[in-house]
């Protein structure tokens, strides 16, 4: 662990990292998002969750510096009194966790159903590369839109749960495609390179040789393809939530706050809009960076 | 006159963990129509010569110090502008894969046209002409069909033939040649060395042969420069170098070279591995592999110096001009 | 040659009969369109009747089988909302939509190829580094958000453009275009930008990474080796090299632009068949669903199949080995 | 002079009989007409029939106008009059709860017609006022004598043209696009606006509806949503027309159940209890909402059905006070000192902030230990569900489309059968008593006597809390400085009330 | 002298790739299945403690040969003994993993043949973890120090990662792992072709120094002649998927038969015989996919005459060579 971390420290990636100051305020930027949202209960002033807390007569108030803010309000509340500091900082964690989630997921499924297309080619290739063409023709959001009303009306439980656990599955549903295809691709360069052969030679099973030796050398890829992913998530259940089928009103991830804060964008409460907004965007910007600046870190050839 | 002629030419890597000095000091010089063929073990510093003559160093390398002169101009400080004008019309290249060197999406034909045109004052339809003469003279059948084909209809060695003609496309006066042949099938390489030979003796081309094999060196080339470590070890006519070297590198590379002619158990072999460009040895780059080393080779590096017909990086010849006696092999 | 189009165009009837069978599979499930086709007073009695008038009482497979049985002979049915023609209204929606997405894949190339271009040729130089910086916000914005801002600015402040709509549109045959009037390309600008951004940044990386990689290849040093002038060597040798791998990604991106429409299309009004499509997924409408769907699909296969045939037409390899088969 | 109309929604279709739906008779109404009409207060007033009067219990006649001709210009006779009704109570008709109490249709003469119901029926004139006349010879011209048939897959004429009596002429229809009319130049009556022309534009989402109106490209839009209300204000474009509506928003609980579908609750209904629909009802801060998710645009009400529908009584309009103590107690008196979990149905597109108020009831009650677990959905979805039955604890709008309080007694507090009888009280509240109420008022006759009746239901209702009342929506039209506009509460547009300046 | 039988034993191996397009292109546009016989029916022997050599241009099959003897590739026909043992059927069953430990291959390229994510530890220790040999922590250790000695380099290796070595370690590397499971039979495709001079003596001597001290068997090839003379006992010479000529190492630098053979020889640059003018080969090396009638060599041989092009020769014996050639059978060559 220890060695390794070294190693990456001083191998070029880690180099690359340490002279980048865009990647490192990128990942600082995000490390914030990602701390503030984790430990949303600890670090939020208030718990915009929790719907006894919140009083009707807060409700629209304007940032603490604006006059008529609050002080205990720093960014301002919504029409309901959420606190809207708090609520960015719950909301992003649910953005987080579904973004994240949605793309370990989708991940997990590609670089599987790639790897055994690529690995044992012939039919399995042929039908899952067929699958991929059809799950292609859906553009995603059609999918995601399709599966999200699918699934509420199919577990009409309604708890809160459930809807993210819908958020998730129908955005993988579509992302697993690209990995499925980019490590398909790399494994079928891989699978060819003599070291996989030597390993076949020696006699290692093709499910052994797949995970120890095809697996930690297409991860490359999928990497930085995975990074920016997490920011398509998190605007695609933003955009789910525009439709109207994102996470449930009480409990708003960032995509269900600017939703909301859309109402809001030719009325004075320009707190509601605006604040989302720059998260979202911040958060979305800085992984970008990030899976860019892996992008050109990981390919030797822009070394 | 000489050709062209390198002067102390270092090229080197601005790297993170300080600069890598790639190139330390090569100077060497090639005569109108002279075959200069040179080896070296991989990573000795071969084709970075090329480049650095050609002007193709790829960032962040950069000739650091040293001059390159061709035809008594000096083209190492040129603007990149006019450099472009002396790459392709004085000095031709030819790289090691035609499988890579050419664009697959444009034909042959375009290919040597636009070539031509850009250096020569010839009409597209002029150009033509002059390419599918190109073509007939590097050995392609039916070249007025062929012209008009692209990349991937060819064979490698086609192909090669193809880069060769483009190479000589605006009659340069210098051909680098970098490992033309290393690509190509056995039975193929023969071909093309000989085709580069004849036509550059044709033409009065000088060329800039860079390979590993000695074996092409010997049939190929006048004179024969060996590179070790980013330095020219030795330099001379291609005989003496081959029968009588006189750098103990030179020795051992010979020696390793299995022989047709003789039966041995075990290749005479140089041990240890040539040492990276920033773990580079004080004094001569060789010492610790050489099995002549002595005090001097630890502290001091060794310039070229006479070492009778030819020329070696080496404290043995510190004034003498015999070869070495004892590592003939 | 023939063959390739053949097997495609089974592969499209294959693509759409399966998304017609999950798109049903699905509406099972997206509410019931009689709720809203009777009024609040109907009874239940005439709630059932509709219900079995409609066949909504059958299992799927069977209004699959029904569905599949019309489609074949080019009917899909009365909008269950509208009671027009699915045909007629998707045919009127088409040319909105197509025409956006036209607009907005030729602005996305049109800017998105030089900039990505400039950014590979000038790697790391400041304005590269802007370009890059500038056109990660396109995909950090979610589409709707940038549709309203560009609203709130450019027609509620400035008022330089419309909000919504069309505009005056011209009947070409059954196409109405909106591009032939001055008032239709002001309506088309908004909305076009829109869907155009997210592209736009998608191609503009997409040029720079495969320029930087063509940069690096040997046969562009042979080039440079041949003392080609950069003009030639960047835009004749390296862009065209480059724009191979990028005409077909962006080719599958049409898709994608069809696809985010549907936000476009209703941030701005804007009357085509994404609009059509969450309307009639508002309310159930099960035949406008099943029909944009399927059509959706062809018009991915027909995309797909186009671009690998340009991808012959440029690509001599291809072509070639196809021809000297014989 | 023209005027363009930003709508939230557009008429589905121009036959008149096709949907029984707000938008779509407000848009038709202005082509075609009723026999009796209402004016901009909402009163009868005489369209087609000149005079109407009940000539036995169960028959009524009506004069019919004379000199009155279709767009197409042939006369309008009874002949239309009793073709229509054939039409708006036969197959693919959504009109059918109109006709439903008429068993024939007379023709007296040319200009005269009887009505027979089949029970005596005092408020027959009021349920016409949305039954529009179509011509007969047009229809069978057309092939549009009956409304579209979605099941062959048959088009119909009258979806896309029209041939009414109305001061307005179709001229275009692009069905979601845009819909325009033009002045009906031979109009018998009197056209109070000024307008000539009129563009119809649907535009669904709310911004783009508000930024249509600020950038000048719609001179009226409706609804407004609230929040852009200062805005449009302070535009100086515009203003916004804001009145009472007759829509009553309420909450209903699911009072028939053993046990709820949506709780922590196990074995029983706590909503069977009166004691806790008390608490919900004093745990909702109506003022708060009216104040800050409403912004002011509401009207609490206590009541079932709000001013301007017949029945309404204002010294009943008391509602319970918003007491969280209260609350909390009565909870603990039923049993619930810490609360419960209740899953709690939304609609979040189809009244005015509807989720939102949701939210606030939700929040409300959290204060006194009940957990919500709101889910909010597109109407889409949410009829259908909540019509299922399948809710514990639901949101819900209601207009009486007679204007009639009957209405909304027989639709939403009548006990549950299949033949329609408390067809939309969705939680099943069921008492007997007050069923016998609705009706007795339902073939009553004497006017004094069948107002005493309904206030006694209101009053047994709000006795029972068979539901949440919340309160009246707003209507929020939002209209540019140049324009003057009639509102009427029942959300209808006339157009020939619009003048241009 | 009868040989004793042989640890190696070909016999007629055939491998046949189908390269046809996808069925309904190859209807669509009446396109037969296109076959290319990559090996065509090659057999030979190899006694214990011998190393045969196989030589040809690139594509003429000896990769696949290769291929098929360590069970990469299932041969279409023919097979393959060793040890007296039919090792392919043996492959598939579960108890012939043991015949994996003793046949083992080192590949051409040392820089692709192992895995850039682990250490030299790991990549040594895989074979004897596999076959279970050594399951000991400590003694795994003690075991991967000795092969990495006995290859030449250092304990202290271990815990490198390949891309810290040079081409010739990394082969060396290679030999390590392949030598873990202490195999008697090695087939080394190409060793030193990616190698320079220097480096490829470095490691042909360890390659003979095994040889000698563990008595391995080889099966070496190379296109580079002066390597395969250096190693070899006996030589076979491929031409599209053929053996041309079989013989012993001497018989065949001395006296080589087959046309093709002698062009082959022609073509090494001779060191020492600076500035000799050779006669250039001609002609192009033949598309396998679609080889010459009759002997496969005719189109670029001075030599044939119409019964070259329409018959296809057999190996015969010639002296102490095996050579299928018509020319040298009717005395002509
Ligand atoms: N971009 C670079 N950055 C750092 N070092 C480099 C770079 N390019 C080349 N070098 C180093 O320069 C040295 C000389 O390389 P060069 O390509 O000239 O070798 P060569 O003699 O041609 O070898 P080969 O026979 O393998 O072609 C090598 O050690 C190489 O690692
Ligand atoms: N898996 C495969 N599928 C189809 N064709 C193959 C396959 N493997 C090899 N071939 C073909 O078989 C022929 C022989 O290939 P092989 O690799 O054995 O040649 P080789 O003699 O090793 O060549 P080289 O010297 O280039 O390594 C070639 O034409 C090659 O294209
Ligand atoms: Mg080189
Ligand atoms: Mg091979």
């Amino acid at each position: 662990m220890i060695a390794s971390f070294k190693r990456w420290a001083d191998s070029d990636v880690g180099h690359s990292f340490l002279s980048s100051p865009a990647a490192m305020l990128a990942a600082f930027v995000a490390l914030v998002c990602v701390f503030c949202s984790a430990f949303a209960p600890w670090v939020a002033p208030h718990n915009p969750f929790d719907l006894a807390t919140l009083e009707l007569g807060n409700a629209l108030l304007p940032p603490a510096w604006s006059p008529g803010g609050n002080a205990s309000f720093l960014l301002g509340t919504d029409d309901q009194g959420r606190d809207i500091l708090s609520a960015l900082m719950y909301g992003a964690r649910i953005s987080l966790a579904v973004g994240l989630a949605s793309v370990l997921l989708s991940v997990a499924v590609g670089v599987a159903l790639g790897l055994l297309a690529g690995f044992l080619g012939g039919w399995v290739d042929g039908f899952l590369m067929r699958l991929c063409d059809v799950m292609l023709s859906f553009p995603a959001i059609l999918v995601a839109l399709l599966i999200a009303g699918v699934g509420r009306a199919m577990f009409p439980g309604a708890h809160d749960a459930l809807a993210f656990g819908v958020l998730i599955l129908s955005i993988s549903l579509t992302g697993w495609v690209q990995y499925a295809r980019t490590v398909r691709g790399s494994t079928l360069v891989e699978r060819n390179k003599e070291y996989v052969q030597a390993a076949r030679v020696i006699g290692v099973s093709p499910m052994r040789i797949m995970r120890r030796h095809v697996l930690p050398n297409v991860l490359g890829p999928v990497l930085v393809l995975a990074t920016i992913q997490v920011a398509t998530a998190i605007i695609t259940e933003a955009t789910l939530s525009f439709l109207g089928v994102g996470a449930p009103p009480t409990a708003p991830s960032l995509g269900t706050l600017i939703r909301v804060g859309n109402d809001y964008l030719f009325s004075g409460e320009w707190w509601i809009t605006v604040f989302p907004g720059a998260v979202l965007v911040v958060i979305a910007f800085s992984v970008n960076l990030l899976g860019d600046w892996l992008r050109d870190a990981l390919n030797p050839r822009l070394r | 006159m000489s050709l062209l002629q390198v002067k102390d030419l270092v090229v080197e890597f601005p790297h993170r963990r300080g600069t890598l000095r790639a190139l330390d000091g090569i100077s060497f010089d090639i005569a109108p129509g002279e075959i200069l063929g040179v080896v070296g073990e991989s990573g000795a510093g071969k084709s970075l010569t090329g480049a650095a003559i050609i002007g193709l160093l790829e960032p962040p390398g950069r000739i650091a110090s040293g001059e390159v002169w061709l035809h008594g101009a000096r083209i190492d400080n040129l603007t990149p502008e006019a450099m472009r004008r002396v790459r392709g019309r004085k000095i031709g290249a030819v790289f090691q894969d035609p499988l890579t060197s050419l664009n697959p999406l444009f034909s042959v034909g375009q290919q040597l046209v636009e070539t031509i045109i850009t250096h020569l004052p010839l009409s597209p339809a002029q150009a033509r002409e002059r390419a599918i003469q190109l073509l007939g003279d590097t050995g392609i059948p039916a070249p007025e069909q062929r012209i008009d084909h692209f990349p991937h209809q060819f064979s490698g060695g086609m192909r090669q033939r193809v880069v060769i003609a483009l190479a000589l496309a605006a009659e340069p006066q210098l051909i680098v040649a970098d490992e033309p042949t290393t690509a190509l099938d056995v039975s193929i390489q023969a071909q093309i060395i000989n085709l580069l030979k004849s036509i550059c003796k044709q033409r009065g081309a000088a060329v800039m042969l860079i390979t590993h094999d000695m074996g092409v060196i010997a049939e190929t080339c006048d004179r024969v420069a060996v590179m070790y470590a980013g330095r020219v070890a030795e330099i001379g006519p291609v005989h003496e170098v081959i029968n009588h070297p006189a750098h103990p590198y030179t020795a051992g590379l010979m020696a390793c070279i299995p022989d047709m002619s003789e039966d041995r158990d075990l290749l005479h072999q140089i041990d240890g591995a040539m040492p990276r460009l920033n773990a580079i040895p004080s004094g001569c780059a060789f010492n610790p592999r050489c099995d002549r080393v002595f005090d001097r080779c630890l502290h001091d590096r060794p310039e070229l110096q006479g070492a009778g017909p030819t020329r070696a990086a080496c404290w043995l010849h510190a004034g003498a001009s015999a070869s070495v006696p004892g590592v003939t092999p | 040659m023939l063959a390739f189009v053949f097997s495609r165009l089974a592969q499209a009837v294959l693509v759409m009969v399966s998304v017609a069978f999950i798109a049903f599979m699905l509406f099972q499930h997206v509410g019931d369109p009689v709720v809203f086709l009777l009024g609040q007073d109907a009874t239940p009695d005439q709630i059932r009747q509709m219900r079995s008038d409609l066949g909504l009482d059958r299992s799927f497979v069977f209004q699959f089988w029904h569905f599949l049985v019309n489609a074949v002979q080019g009917e899909f049915g009365l909008s269950l909302r509208q009671g027009a023609k699915v045909s007629r209204l998707i045919a009127e929606r088409l040319p909105a939509t197509l025409e956006l997405a036209m607009v907005a894949a030729v602005l996305a190339m049109v800017v998105g190829v030089p900039m990505g271009v400039y950014a590979a040729l000038k790697k790391g130089s400041a304005i590269s580094q802007l370009f890059m910086a500038v056109s990660l916000l396109g995909v950090s914005l979610p589409t709707f958000l940038i549709g309203i801002l560009l609203i709130l600015v450019f027609s509620v402040n400035l008022g330089w453009f419309p909000s919504f709509g069309r505009g005056d549109l011209v009947q070409v045959g059954w196409w109405t275009s909106g591009l032939l009037t001055p008032n239709g390309w002001l309506h088309v600008t908004l909305p076009a930008i829109t869907l155009a951004i997210f592209q736009l940044t998608l191609i503009m990386r997409l040029v720079r990474a495969e320029m930087l990689e063509v940069l690096r290849t040997d046969y562009i040093k042979f080039a440079r080796a041949r003392g080609l002038s950069n003009r030639a060597v960047h835009f004749r040798h390296a862009l065209k090299n480059t724009l191979v791998p990028v005409m077909t990604i962006t080719g599958l991106q049409l898709g994608g632009l069809i696809a985010f429409a549907i936000i476009t299309e209703t941030v701005f009004q804007w009357p085509g068949m994404g609009l059509l499509f969450i309307q009639a997924v508002t309310f159930a409408d099960i035949p406008v669903m099943a029909a944009y769907l399927c059509l959706i699909a062809l018009i991915f296969v027909l995309i797909n199949l186009v671009v690998d045939l340009l991808y012959f037409a440029v690509d001599p390899r291809l072509r070639m080995d196809k021809a000297g088969g014989h | 002079q023209t005027v363009r109309i930003g709508n939230q929604g557009d008429a589905l279709s121009m036959d008149p009989h096709s949907l029984n739906e707000t938008t779509q008779l407000s848009v038709t109404g202005n082509v075609y007409e009723p026999l009796v009409a209402r004016d901009g207060k909402l009163n009868l007033t005489p369209a087609l029939a000149t005079s109407w009067k009940q000539v036995s219990p169960t028959v009524w006649r009506f004069e019919l106008r004379k000199g009155v001709k279709f767009h197409d210009g042939t006369p309008f006779t009874a002949d239309d009059v009793i073709f229509s009704f054939a039409r708006g109570s036969g197959d693919g008709s959504d009109m059918k709860s109109y006709t439903n109490d008429i068993k024939e249709v007379r023709k007296v003469n040319d200009f005269a017609v009887d009505f027979e119901t089949k029970a005596p029926f005092p408020i027959l004139p009021d349920v016409f006022s949305f039954f529009y006349i179509m011509s007969k010879d047009w229809s069978e011209k057309n092939g549009a004598t009956k409304p579209v048939d979605r099941r062959k897959g048959i088009e119909n004429t009258a979806s896309f043209k029209a041939n009414g009596t109305g001061p307005y002429r179709l001229r275009e229809r692009q069905p979601n696009v845009k819909t325009s009319f033009v002045r009906n130049g031979s109009y018998w009556g009197k056209i109070e606006g000024n307008v000539i022309n009129v563009e119809f534009t649907p535009i669904g989402n709310d911004a783009t509806r508000v930024a249509a109106l600020l950038s000048g490209q719609v001179d009226v839009i409706e609804p407004v949503p609230l929040q852009d209300v200062p805005r449009i204000t302070a535009s100086g474009k515009a203003r916004v027309l804001q009145g009472p509506e007759l829509r009553t928003i309420f909450l209903g609980m699911d009072q028939k159940r053993d046990e709820l579908l949506y709780s922590s609750v196990k074995g029983k209904n706590p909503f069977k209890d009166k004691r806790v629909r008390q608490a919900f009802y004093q745990a909702i801060d109506i003022d708060g909402i009216q104040k800050t998710v409403m912004r002011g645009a509401s009207r609490p009400t206590a009541l079932m059905v709000g001013p301007g529908i017949n029945g309404f009584d204002a010294t009943m309009d008391k509602r319970l006070p918003y007491d969280t103590a209260a609350a909390k107690a009565l909870l603990t008196e039923a049993g619930y000192p810490n609360g419960f979990e209740v899953g709690m149905n939304c609609p979040n597109d189809r009244y005015v902030n509807d989720s939102n108020i949701c939210q606030a009831v939700a929040a409300g009650l959290a204060r006194i230990g009940v957990k919500v677990n709101l889910q909010a959905e597109t109407k889409g979805t949410y009829f259908p569900k909540v019509l299922k039955r399948d809710t514990s604890f639901y949101m819900l709008g209601w207009t009486p489309s007679t204007y009639d309080s009957h209405n909304a007694l027989n639709a939403l507090m009548r006990c549950v059968d299949d033949k329609g009888a408390g067809q939309f009280n969705l939680g099943a509240y069921c008492n007997p008593k007050l069923d016998e109420l609705i009706l007795q008022i339902q073939s009553e006759t004497d006017k004094a006597k069948r107002d005493g009746l309904i206030k006694d239901a209101f009053a047994m209702h709000a006795a029972d809390i068979g539901h949440l009342p919340l309160h009246q929506q707003a209507l929020a039209w939002g209209v540019a400085n140049n324009v003057e506009l009639v509102q009427m509460a029942d959300n209808v547009m006339p157009f020939r009330y619009i003048s241009v300046k | 002298m009868p040989d004793p039988a042989p640890l190696v034993r070909a016999t007629d191996l055939a491998k046949t790739f189908d390269v046809s397009g996808p069925w309904l292109n190859r209807m669509l546009e009446r396109q037969p299945r296109q076959l290319l016989r990559a090996v065509d029916g090659v057999s030979f022997d190899i006694q214990r403690g011998q190393t045969l050599a196989l030589v040809g241009e690139s594509g003429c099959g000896k990769s696949t040969v290769a291929k098929l003897l360590v069970g990469l590739h299932e041969p279409t026909r023919g097979g393959f003994e060793f040890d007296g043992e039919d090792a392919h059927a043996a492959f598939k069953t579960p108890a012939g993993r043991h015949l994996r430990r003793r046949v083992q291959m080192i590949f051409q390229d040392p820089f692709a043949s192992l895995n850039p994510r682990w250490t030299v530890e790991d990549i040594v220790a895989e074979p004897l973890h596999e076959h279970g040999i050594e399951t000991d922590p400590e003694a795994l250790r003690v075991r991967v120090d000795a092969l990495l000695i006995s290859v030449g380099m250092s304990a202290q290796d271990r815990k490198k990662y390949p891309h810290q070595f040079s081409g010739g370690q990394r082969q060396r590397i290679s030999i390590a792992r392949a030598l873990a499971t202490e195999p008697e039979f090695l087939v080394c495709d190409e060793p030193t072709s990616a190698l320079d001079v220097s480096v490829q003596a470095q490691v042909l001597n360890i390659m003979k120094t095994l040889q000698r001290e563990r008595g391995l068997t080889y099966l070496f090839i190379s296109h580079n002649l002066a390597v395969v003379r250096h190693v070899s006992d006996h030589v076979g010479v491929m031409y599209l998927g053929r053996l041309v000529e079989l013989a012993p190492k001497h018989d065949l630098f001395d006296s080589p038969r087959h046309p093709y053979t002698r062009m082959l020889l022609d073509a090494i640059p001779k060191l020492h015989d600076t500035g000799r003018a050779r006669t250039p080969v001609s002609g192009e090396v033949p598309n396998p996919l679609n080889p010459p009638q009759g002997c496969a060599f005719n189109p670029r041989c001075e030599h044939a005459n119409e019964r070259c092009r329409n018959e296809r020769p057999v190996l015969q014996m010639f002296g102490g060579a095996r050579v299928a050639c018509h020319g040298v059978e009717e005395g002509r060559i």
